[in-house]
């Protein structure tokens, strides 16, 4: 309160009386405040003074596509007035913009004619900060960029690190980490559910989807220690064996929030107002989604069979039986059942692998990789050398670069890694999917009003964190 | 059972304590989420952890009606500007919980894109630590800014020679009742 | 007089709960002065550098019209309340008439697009309504696509 | 390399939905074949084309069925110049790397151009693939290549008023120094 006060005081401003000489004061003051925060040329310009060619781009990001191939520029309404349309910042700090994206829309009343995102606001220069650290610390730089399934970004990067090793893993870490990595995807879409569920105006949805996560975060608790960016997927393995009793955990997740699928689906799909809001709302097509590098679950809405796991399988996916599922409108809806049933599917894939999971070490015994067992270093001085290596220089990696790419529950999740055969990375560059996904929205948002633009976000489902890096 | 018996429940409060009281208890929180530690926040809102049964369960997302912004995550150079602007635009009383190491101290990234504490943009009263910090932390963080306002002053006397800072928190240490000071229990 | 005097308390009453907040809050509120940063507009987070645009689509005067024709409706319906025992049956029909009068008006304002608002929904035409499973399809590993390798 | 699991060289034709443009099933290495490459063994075209044969480049592997370009990054080489390149490329400072994929044959193709410090710019590849624009405005931001053709050439993660560009190697961590004595001073 108080404290609060003369801090006010520093920014506060004269009274505001008449005086001339203080209202001039105070516009100075309210025009320093404007270029605080404004990103000037990053920002959406008036209609007026954009010259066509822009304008026709940014009307929908489909006109990016080379012009006449898919749509024909009859039918862009674009010789609208200046002070006809208004825009507007759906901004950094907005309850449904997940995180902080921020959105200039141009309205035309409650259309939304143009759209641009502007991101950057949780830039945290991670890859600046992955080349200051070694490979055995990157993966606690790298879970912090998809705070919603962090164990697919630690899998990436372990993957690109163990590719460039040419290290070959024992079965047991790779059958863990499909594990974790499924169980992963179901919290993440479980968050998804939540919060669509919760922007659509349904809080119970919310409710009942964070009851559900906290479930699997506490199973995540249990075996890497952490209920988020956990460190557990290194390269050269995985942190810890799993718990003891793991299996009867599992089940019971995996029964529980099976049945709980069909309460969310009797709960949401059958309501006028769900469908009312989701149905051909946000549509792309397939060529528009593959044109503008969309992966992931709104590039499966729109028909195109494209999932990494089945596609390019990495660790053992192609030993699993799922089915990879592809909707056909590529509407809001199609991406709602799209999510929906890859929970059930994942489920399915962490039943069969508790049924196949090999015993076995569960990292690589090459010493150079992995530190020795923490007993071990009592008795033998090598392994103290060992350890002391890893954990101090961390182990040479040869020079080399190397693309792997991985299916994250939003999309193709890769990592670049370039390495001049120090023990740090000499560039690491992370692919988001969300941060791609995003570029979709002027073509999702085109033409929908304010209400359906609130309900596209949450349809991409963008994470912030893997947006900026 | 005499007068002496009631000193402390709210029917013999003076009108301080009242207010105190009732800012107490129905303190809202601003969303402002950024990063991991957001999803955190989330879930203590949610139904496993409950911020409700302190009041605080209405999210309310414009700063005019909000009385305590819980920054969670990381501040980064582009959205400081944005953070002050929305907390000059709250309306007093208002309180500031720094959730997270990387809203407290700038964290693992002491890099040109973090601003390396939230207390450089605008005056903190809890920091909560942790990366991200687990909901029962969080809950304690929220208890501590409960006491220090039961033990703070609910307004600037005009005339009041002690300086603001100390005023704010006045008998805040010493008079700490020990339940606030119950180690986390991880 | 008499049949007055309940107008007259009810003005009092007005007036004086809105004398009491007015002073109240004079006296209470924090005499300090609004910064720049508290008076500037809230759009998340952002300060606006362009002033909010004057002209609006009519379509939302529409929607004011709505509520207009129906709060005048309701403002007459009260003195009808009032003596609806002594006009029985006339006075019922009598204002089913003219609710039916004004609600003509009220489809004239439905005609004229008033809520439809939103794109043309492309999809509606006679689906069949949709469940969770009807528009997607699942591919198996089982399914061999043409020339895929088992 | 099996530490990436049996990469599946299927060569499938996996179903894209018929609509999409009518791909020349032609094997990538055929493209363009006088272009230098180094083989890989985790994608299938490792090419380094000259910077004026980039942007053909792209367009053949587009046009032999190259349908969506996952990534976009440019690297900046100051302080590791000695990599391993195929002969007849001259190493330069910065090198943008192009990732592109093929939905209809399963297949990954990485093109590599180096782009010299004295002018770092590029063509654009917007025209061809609109998924790049975010990406080129972020090697822009991140590295500083310019790229020409690109409608609306911004800085994207960065503040608008932010000076040089954070990931070039000369640039600093801008690291601020904690208070015990071994901490690594502000780079």
């Amino acid at each position: 309160m108080s404290e609060h006060d003369e801090h006010e005081d520093e920014r506060s401003v004269p009274e505001l009386d008449p005086d001339a000489e203080l209202r001039a004061r105070v516009a100075v003051e309210a025009a320093a405040l404007r270029a605080e925060t404004s990103e000037g040329a990053q920002e959406l310009t008036p209609r007026g003074d954009t010259d066509p060619t822009e304008l026709r781009r940014e009307v929908g990001a489909v006109l990016r596509l080379p012009e006449g191939t898919y749509v024909d520029p009859g039918d862009i309404d674009i010789e609208r007035r200046d002070d006809e349309t208004m825009i507007i910042n759906m901004g950094p700090q907005h309850p449904s913009t997940h995180g902080v994206l921020r959105l200039m829309l141009e309205l035309d009343g409650e259309t939304v004619l143009r759209t641009k995102p502007i991101i950057g606001y949780l830039h945290t220069g991670m890859e600046k900060t992955a080349e200051e650290l070694t490979f055995v610390q990157g993966s606690t730089n790298v879970t912090r960029m998809d705070y919603l399934s962090p164990l697919h970004n630690e899998l990436v990067f372990s993957l690109a690190t163990e590719a460039l090793l040419g290290v070959e893993l024992p079965p047991r870490a790779v059958w863990i980490r499909m594990l974790m990595a499924e169980l992963n995807r179901v919290s993440s879409h479980l968050m998804w559910m939540a919060t669509n569920g919760m922007d659509l105006g349904s809080t119970s949805m919310m409710i009942y989807g964070f009851r559900e996560r906290e479930m699997v975060l506490t199973f995540f608790e249990k075996t890497t220690g952490l209920r988020m960016n956990h460190n557990f997927i290194r390269p050269g393995g995985v942190a810890a064996d799993l718990p003891d009793g793991w299996e009867d955990d599992v089940d019971v997740i995996c029964e529980t929030i099976l049945t709980r699928t069909y309460e969310y689906d009797e709960l949401l799909t059958g309501q006028p107002i769900f469908r009312e809001r989701t149905e051909a709302v946000g549509n792309i097509s397939a060529e528009e989604a593959l044109a503008l590098s969309v992966t992931g679950p709104i590039l499966r809405s729109t028909g195109v069979p494209w999932d990494l796991r089945r596609t390019m399988p990495y660790l053992a996916y192609d030993k699993l039986d799922f089915d990879v599922i592809v909707g056909t409108y590529g509407d809001n809806f199609d991406r709602y059942s799209v999510r929906l049933n890859e929970i059930r599917e994942s489920i399915k894939m962490i039943r069969q692998i508790v049924e196949q999971m090999p015993p076995g070490d569960y990292r690589v015994q090459d010493r150079k990789v992995t530190p020795p067992p923490r007993g071990r270093i009592d008795e033998s001085m090598e392994a103290l050398i060992h350890h002391f290596k890893i954990f101090t220089e961390g182990f040479r990696v040869p020079e080399g670069e190397v693309y792997t790419a991985i299916e994250s529950p939003r999309g193709e999740l890769g990592c670049y890694l370039v390495s001049d055969g120090t023990s740090k990375p000499y560039r690491m560059h992370i692919r988001g999917p969300s941060f791609v996904n995003l570029q979709a929205l002027p073509v999702l948002l085109r033409g929908g009003l304010m209400a359906d633009a609130v309900a596209v976000i949450s349809s991409v489902d963008p994470v912030m964190g893997e947006v900026d890096r | 059972m005499g007068i002496e018996d009631l000193q402390h429940n709210f029917l013999t409060g003076r009108i301080e304590d009242l207010v105190k009281w009732a800012r107490r208890n129905s303190v809202w929180p601003a969303t402002f989420g950024l990063a991991c530690c957001a999803i955190e926040m989330m879930s203590v809102g949610a139904a496993d952890y409950d911020l409700s049964r302190l009041g605080m369960e209405v999210f309310r997302a414009s700063p005019r009606q909000a009385d305590l912004m819980v920054v969670a995550g990381r501040v980064s150079q582009k959205m400081a500007p944005v953070l002050r602007q929305v907390y000059d635009q709250m309306m007093e009383p208002k309180w500031v919980i720094s959730m997270g190491v990387c809203a407290s101290t700038g964290g693992m990234f002491n890099n040109y894109a973090i601003v390396q504490g939230v207390d450089q943009i605008v005056p903190v009263d809890v920091y909560a630590p942790g990366c991200p910090p687990s909901p029962e932390t969080l809950l304690h963080a929220i208890l501590t800014l409960h006491e220090k306002i039961r033990t703070g002053e609910i307004t600037r006397r005009p005339g009041s020679t002690v300086a603001a800072g100390e005023q704010a928190t006045g008998g805040w240490v010493p008079s700490v009742p020990d339940a606030v000071r119950v180690a986390t229990p991880r | 007089m008499d049949q007055y005097l309940p107008i007259l308390i009810l003005m009092a009453l007005g007036l004086g709960f809105t004398a009491f907040s007015l002073v109240s809050s004079a006296l209470l509120a924090p005499r300090k002065k609004p910064t720049a940063a508290k008076l500037a507009p809230y759009e998340c987070g952002i300060v606006p550098n362009r002033e909010p645009p004057q002209r609006f689509p009519v379509r939302f005067y529409l929607v004011s019209m709505i509520f207009i024709i129906f709060d005048i409706e309701i403002v007459f319906l009260y003195p009808w309340a009032v003596v609806f025992k002594q006009i029985a049956t006339f006075g019922l029909v009598e204002v089913i008439v003219f609710a039916a009068v004004v609600f003509v008006s009220f489809l004239y304002l439905i005609s004229n697009g008033a809520l439809t608002w939103g794109p043309p929904k492309s999809l509606q035409s006679g689906m069949p309504p949709r469940t969770s499973e009807s528009t997607i399809s699942r591919i198996s590993a089982a399914r061999p696509t043409p020339g895929e390798a088992a | 390399m099996g530490a990436v699991g049996s990469r599946r060289r299927a060569g499938g034709h996996a179903p894209v939905s018929e609509t999409s443009t009518p791909t020349r099933a032609g094997p990538p290495s055929a493209v363009l074949p006088d272009v230098p490459r180094l083989p890989d063994s985790l994608v299938d075209q490792l090419a380094f084309p000259p910077r004026a044969r980039y942007a053909e480049m792209v367009e053949a592997f587009k046009s032999v069925g190259f349908e969506l370009c996952s990534d976009l990054c440019a690297v900046d080489y100051l302080t590791h110049p000695g990599r391993t390149l195929p002969d007849g490329v001259a190493p330069e400072r910065f090198e943008v790397v192009v990732n592109l994929l093929s939905l209809s044959q399963r297949q990954r193709v990485r093109i590599r151009v180096q782009v010299p410090e004295s002018d770092p710019c590029l063509s654009s590849i917007i025209d061809l693939y609109p998924g790049a624009d975010a990406m080129e405005r972020e090697a822009f931001d991140m590295v500083g290549i310019v790229f020409e053709g690109h409608p609306d050439l911004t800085r994207i993660l960065m503040p608008e008023d932010w000076e040089g560009h954070p990931l070039r190697k000369d640039y600093g961590v801008g690291r601020v120094p904690v208070q015990f004595k071994e901490a690594p001073g502000p780079r």
